[in-house]
C-alpha cells in the first residue's frame, strides 16, 4: 500500500534517528565515556520502523532485546531520556537504574529492552492477554532474534500465542549471528516454518527493504488487531557492528563486513527507492539527517552534564510498599 | 464463624476478588480443567488440587484460563498483563517446577519496578503448591521459600491456617508487586473458622500464635501448628513457650521477633526448608546481629536436613521436621546455662 | 519388515507385563496400600514396547516422564526391583528415595523416569553426545507426552538435537491429554510440523498398532546410529486409566472411555494380528498371561513384604564425597 | 613462580584436565566462538570473557562444542553426558541466566545420586560468571551463591584469586558430583603466582588469608581480596583481624570458622549477595547456634543491600561491600562491650 509523503518522512525521521544514536554512541563509548556495554542496532532500522509506524502508543506493546536502542526509538521512547539513561544519569527513562539493555516506557507501550535472551516473548503474552481481555483492540509484538529463536521460552510463547488466539506478531530479526556464532550453525531448520508448526502464518521480509517491512507488518498487525490470532514475520537483518561495540568480529569475514554496509543499508535504499520515484527529494531528506545529527549533540550534550542519580536512590523502587 | 478448609479459604479469596475487581483473572495448567476434552469441558476440574473449584464455571473461561505446561509462558504472560493492566494470578502448580521458569519471575517481574526507575508497577500472583508430607517425591515436596525471599523486589507469603490464607490471598491479590503465595499441600485440608466476609492480613505483620515468656519460636507455614503443639506440650512441663507465626518470608516482620527474644532471651527457628541459607538461618542472624545482648543461649535451629525429599513415606516422615523435634530442641535450649 | 516367532514373543511378552503392572498396580492403589501417586501407562505398551526392542542395553538411552512404568518394563529394568520401588522399600531399585516417578536404572540405560514435564528431553541430549562423542554407535531416546510437547526443553532439545547432529529419536506419545487438559486445545499446530521445522524428519504412527511403531522406530534408530541424525516420531497413544489412579475423569466422555478400550487396545490388536497370521496361537499368549500374572503376584507380595529402608538412608547419597 | 591471571589460571586448569582426560569436553555459547561464520571459524573467540581462549583449537570442536542459546539444552546436555560417561563442563555464561535452566540443575543433576538411590555419578562442572563492578546492571551482576548452596547434591565453588581458581577448578572437573565454579568477573584480570603444573584444592577447606587474634572475618570471592585489604588497613590500626576465605560455599568449612570465632571471640561476614537468606546469614547462624558462649559481640554481616544490582556504576559502587564499609563494621564489632 502506499504511503503518504507525511508517513514516509517519519519512518525515515525515526531510522536516521536510530542509525546517529547508534554510530554517535560507537564513537562515545570508543572514546570510554560510557559505561557497561552496548548493543548497536545499525542496520535494522528498517524492522524496528517498519513494524512500530503501526503501532499505537497507548494500546500496543512492543517487547525488546538486549539491542533494544533501535525498538525504543521506533516506538516513541524519549531519545534524550534513552541517551541520559544510557549514561546512567538521572534524567534517564529510568533514572540511571536500568541502563541500555533495560530500557523501558510503559506510557509508550515499551515493554523494556530486555538482557536474557529470550525473555520478553512470554511478557508480550501478557500484554496481548490485557489487550485481548480487556477488548482494547491493542496488538502486542515481541521482538526476536535468530539465536533468541531457539531459546525455549520463544517457543512456549508462539504455542500460547496460538492456543489462546492473542494478537501478537512475532517479530524475528535474523541478523546470521548470534554474539559470535552464526545462525546457519545454531539456528535449525526455518523460522518461517516453525511458525507454521504452531500453526500459525509465517513469511520471511528483506529486513533492509523498509517496503518490505511496512507492508508484511501492516498485514500481519491487522489480523491480530481484527481477531486472527498471531502470526510471525522473519526479517533478514544486517547487523553493521559487532555483538557490542568493541567486539573484533573475528569471525566474520571483511567481503561480509563490506557488503552488510555497501549493499544492506536500508536507509540507503529507502533514499534511493523514494527519490527514484520522486517521492521525496534529497533536500529534504538530508535537512532530516542534519537534525538528527544536532538532536544527537544535544543528547549527549546533555546526558554528560546531567546529574548522577543520588544515593538514597539505590534504595529506592523495590517494592510499592514495605522497604 | 463458618468452619471451612485452607483449600477453601483460598478459593473463597480469590472468588471475593474476582466478583470485586474485573481486572483480576486467573491462569495456568488445569486452573478450569478439561478444556477441549470429550466431556464438553463443561465440569471444571479447578486445578489438580481443586483449590480453584468453581471460578471457571462461576467467571468464564475468559478469566480463568487454562495453559500449556509451559511454565515460562504462563508467569511471564502473568507478569506482562500485570505491566499492562490486569492483576493475574497465575498458578505454578508445583514449587518445585520453577526451574524452568524462574527467570520471569526473578529476573523479570521483581525487578521490573527497580530497574524500570520505578515507574512500573507489576501486581501479580503466583500460587503454588509448597512442601513435603504426601509422599509426592524429591521433585515434588520442595519448601522453597528461602530463595524466594532473598529475592528483591518479590514478596513471599506462607500461611500456616484457614484464617490466614484467606486474609493473605486477598491482600496479594491487591498488593501492587509481585508476590509468591505458597500453599502447603500438608495445609489443604486443614480446618479452621474463617469470617465469610472479605478482609486483608497487613504482609510484614507477624502472628503471635502462643503467649509466653521462657523461649520464643519463630516459623512459618505448615511448621507453626508442629511449633503450636509442641508449646502446648511443654506447657504440661511448665515450660512458657511463645510461638511466632512469620505469616510472610518476605517481607519479614523482625520487629516481632527481636521484641520477644528480648524477652525470652531464647530462641529456636523451624523451618521446613534445607538448612542452608534457610529462614532459619535469617532470623537466628538478624537476631545474632540485632538483639546479641538479650540471648541467654545459643540460638538453635530446627530443619529438614541438607538432602532432598526422599519418596519413602518412612524417610520423608523423618525428614520433615515434626512436634517431638522440635519439643527436644526447646528443652535443650531451656537447660542452658551461660 | 518381518518380526521372528522369538521377537514376537519377547514384544508380547513385554507389552503384557506392562499392561498387568499397571493393572495391578491399579488395584492396589484403589487399596491403599501404594504411597504416593502413580500415573499408568496402560493402552500405550505398544510404543515403549515398539522403540525399546530395538535398543541395546548397555549403549542405547531412554529418557522417561512421570508415566514411567512402561518405558522402564521396555528397557528391561526389573520388575520386582521397579515394584518395591513404588512401594518405597529398601529393595527398590532407587532403595526407596526416588518413587514411581524416579525410576532409574543407568545399567540398563534408562535415565530415569521424571517428574518434571520436559525434563527428560534435554538429558537424552547428553546421552546421545556421550554416544557420539565416544564412538559407541548408541542411540538416545527421549519419550514425551503431548502436553510436554509444549514445554520449553523440548524445543531447546530438538533445536539442539539437530545442530550437534546427535543420534536420537524423539518419541513423542499423544494420549490426547495432559491431566485434564486436551492436546486439541493446548498443542498447537502439529508435532510432525515442529520436527520438520526445525529441519528433522518427523512421522506419525498409530501407537496401537505395535508393528507401525516398531517399523518407524527401526528407520529411526537406523538413521540414528547410522550418523544421520536426530528425527521424531508421533504416535497416537490412548490412555485407558485417568491422568493418576483415582482421577475421575469428568473430562471425557463415556463413549471416548469405552472406545479407548474396545476399539484401541494394543494387546487385542497384536493378538489378532498374530493369530490371523498364525505366527503365534492362542495357548501360547494365554500362557505368557499366566505367567506374567503370577510374576505381579509375586512382585507386590515380595514388595510388600521387604524392608523399609533404614533411617540413616535419609542421609546418604547426597555426595560421592562430604556429607 | 608465574604469575598469570584469574582468566588464565581457569583456562589453564581447563586445559591441563583436557590434556589427561579425552572425558573432559566443554559445552556452551561461543565457548570456541564463530561456528559457522562467514571468517570461516578457524579463530576461536573463546567464551565471551576470553577464559576458555584456545581450547577449541588444541583440542578440536568435537571437544569445545558450541550450543545455540538453550541454557536448559545445555545444562540438561552436560548432566546427561556427565550420567553416561563425559566429564563435561557446561558453561552458564552469566549466572543470572540461571533463571531459564535451573531446573536441570537443582531438580535433575543435583538429585540423581539420592533419588537413584546412590547408582549415579554425575560428574559435571557448571562454570559461570557472577557478581558486579563491570556497570552491567541488574540482570548481568548478581551473585547467586547463597541460594545455589542451600541445594542438597550441589557443590559451589567461589574462587577468591588465581591461585584458588586453578586448583579449584581442577577439583571440580575431578570430583563425582556436580559443582557449580563461579568465576567472579571483577576477579578475572586479578594476577596472582600461579604454578604450572597441575594440582587441586579440596573442596570444603578454608584458607585463612590472614592471621589475626582480636576478630575473625569470613567471606568468599571476590569480597575476600576487600577483607584483605580492610585487614591490613586495620592492622596499622593495632587490630588484629584474621580473615577467613571460604572458597567453597558448599560444602563450608565450618569448622575453620568455629575455631577462630572461639579465638577472637568476634565474628564478620561479608557477603557480595544481598541480605536475606545469603551466606552471611548462614555462617552468622552457624556460629551463634555452635559457638556461641565464645562471642564477645553481636556477629555483625556486610552485604549488598535488599535491592536488584543498579545499572549506574555510580549506584552500583555504593551497592558492593567495600573495604571502608568492612573496616567501618569491624571497628565497631571491636568497640562493642558486653
Ligand atoms: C538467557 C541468556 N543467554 C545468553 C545471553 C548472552 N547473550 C546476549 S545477546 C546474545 C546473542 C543473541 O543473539 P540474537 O538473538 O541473534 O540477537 P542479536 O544479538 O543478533 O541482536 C547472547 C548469547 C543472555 N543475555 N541471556
Ligand atoms: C514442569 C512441570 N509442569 C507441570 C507438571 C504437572 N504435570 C505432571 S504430568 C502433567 C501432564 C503431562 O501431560 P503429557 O505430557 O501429555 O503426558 P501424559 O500425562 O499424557 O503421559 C502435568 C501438567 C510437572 N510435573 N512438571
Ligand atoms: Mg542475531
Ligand atoms: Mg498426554
Amino acid at each position: 500500500m502506499q504511503l503518504s509523503r507525511e508517513e514516509l518522512l517519519s519512518a525515515y525521521t525515526r531510522m536516521r534517528t536510530i542509525r546517529e544514536f547508534e554510530e554517535r554512541l560507537n564513537v562515545e563509548f570508543q572514546k570510554g565515556t560510557v559505561p557497561g556495554f552496548i548493543h548497536l542496532y545499525s542496520g535494522q532500522e528498517g524492522i524496528a520502523v517498519g513494524i512500530c509506524e503501526h503501532l499505537d502508543e497507548d494500546r500496543d506493546y512492543i517487547g525488546s532485546t538486549h539491542r533494544g536502542h533501535g525498538h525504543c526509538i521506533a516506538k516513541g521512547v524519549d531519545v534524550k531520556g534513552m541517551m541520559a539513561e544510557i549514561y546512567a544519569k538521572s534524567t534517564g527513562v529510568c533514572g540511571g537504574k536500568g541502563g541500555s539493555m533495560h530500557i523501558a516506557d510503559l506510557d509508550k507501550g515499551m515493554l523494556g529492552a530486555n538482557a536474557i535472551v529470550g525473555g520478553a516473548p512470554p511478557l508480550a503474552l501478557g500484554a496481548a492477554l490485557t489487550a485481548k481481555t480487556l477488548k482494547t483492540g491493542g496488538v502486542s509484538v515481541p521482538f526476536i532474534g535468530d539465536g533468541a529463536a531457539n531459546q525455549g521460552t520463544v517457543a512456549e510463547a508462539m504455542n500460547m500465542a496460538c492456543v489462546l488466539n492473542l494478537p501478537m506478531v512475532f517479530m524475528f530479526e535474523n541478523n546470521g549471528y548470534a554474539e559470535f556464532t552464526a545462525a546457519s550453525y545454531a539456528t535449525a531448520g526455518s523460522i518461517e516454518a516453525r511458525a507454521k508448526a504452531y500453526g500459525m502464518p509465517g513469511t520471511t521480509v528483506a529486513g533492509d527493504d523498509f517496503f518490505a517491512v511496512h507492508e508484511a507488518a501492516r498485514e500481519a498487525i491487522d489480523r491480530a488487531r481484527n481477531g486472527g490470532g498471531p502470526s510471525v514475520i522473519e526479517a533478514t537483518a544486517y547487523r553493521f557492528h559487532g555483538h557490542f561495540s568493541g567486539d573484533p568480529q573475528v569471525y566474520r569475514s571483511a567481503e561480509e563486513l563490506k557488503s552488510v554496509r555497501e549493499d544492506h543499508d536500508v536507509l540507503n535504499n529507502f533514499r534511493d527507492r523514494v527519490t527514484e520515484a520522486a517521492l521525496l527529494d534529497q533536500q529534504e531528506l538530508d535537512a532530516i539527517d542534519a537534525e538528527v545529527l544536532t538532536l544527537m549533540d544535544e543528547a549527549v550534550a546533555e546526558a554528560m552534564a546531567a546529574p548522577d542519580p543520588m544515593p538514597e536512590d539505590l534504595f529506592t523502587d523495590v517494592y510499592n510498599t514495605y522497604q | 464463624m463458618p468452619i471451612i478448609t485452607y483449600r477453601e479459604a483460598i478459593n473463597q479469596a480469590m472468588a471475593q476478588e474476582m466478583r470485586r475487581d474485573p481486572l483480576v483473572v486467573v491462569m495456568g495448567e488445569d486452573v478450569a480443567g478439561g478444556s477441549g476434552g470429550s466431556a464438553g469441558g463443561e465440569e471444571a476440574a479447578g486445578g489438580v488440587m481443586g483449590v480453584t473449584q468453581g471460578l471457571a464455571t462461576e467467571f468464564g473461561r475468559e478469566r480463568v484460563i487454562d495453559t500449556p505446561i509451559t511454565e515460562s509462558a504462563i508467569m511471564g504472560m502473568g507478569a506482562g498483563a500485570a505491566l499492562t493492566g490486569l492483576r493475574p494470578i497465575a498458578e505454578l502448580m508445583f514449587a518445585d517446577f520453577i526451574g524452568v521458569c524462574f527467570d520471569q519471575i526473578y529476573n523479570q517481574a521483581a525487578k521490573f519496578r527497580y530497574m524500570f526507575g520505578g515507574k512500573a508497577v507489576t501486581p501479580l500472583t503466583i500460587k503454588t503448591l509448597i512442601g513435603a508430607g504426601m509422599g509426592a517425591g524429591p521433585q515434588h515436596s520442595q519448601a522453597i521459600y528461602p530463595w524466594l525471599s532473598s529475592v528483591p523486589g518479590l514478596k513471599v507469603v506462607t500461611p500456616s491456617n484457614p484464617y490466614d490464607a484467606k486474609g493473605l490471598m486477598i491482600q496479594a491479590i491487591r498488593d501492587d508487586d509481585p508476590v509468591i503465595f505458597c500453599e502447603h499441600k500438608s495445609l489443604l485440608a486443614m480446618e479452621g473458622e474463617v469470617p465469610e466476609e472479605s478482609y486483608t492480613i497487613d504482609f510484614g505483620k507477624a502472628a503471635k500464635t502462643r503467649e509466653g515468656s521462657d523461649l520464643t519460636i519463630v516459623s512459618m507455614s505448615w511448621m507453626v501448628n508442629f511449633c503450636n503443639e509442641a508449646a502446648d506440650q511443654l506447657a504440661g512441663e511448665d515450660f512458657s513457650v511463645e510461638v511466632i507465626d512469620l505469616r510472610t518470608t518476605s517481607p519479614i516482620d523482625y520487629e516481632t521477633v527481636y521484641e520477644s527474644v528480648r524477652k525470652t532471651g531464647r530462641l529456636l527457628v523451624v523451618d521446613e526448608a534445607t538448612p542452608i541459607c534457610s529462614m532459619a538461618s535469617e532470623i537466628s542472624s538478624a537476631v545474632a546481629e540485632n538483639v546479641f545482648e538479650s540471648l541467654d543461649a545459643p540460638i538453635r535451629k530446627v530443619t529438614a536436613p541438607h538432602t532432598p525429599v526422599p519418596a519413602a513415606p518412612m524417610l520423608e516422615a523423618l525428614y520433615i521436621p515434626d512436634t517431638a523435634k522440635i519439643a527436644a530442641a526447646v528443652r535443650e535450649t531451656l537447660e542452658y546455662e551461660l
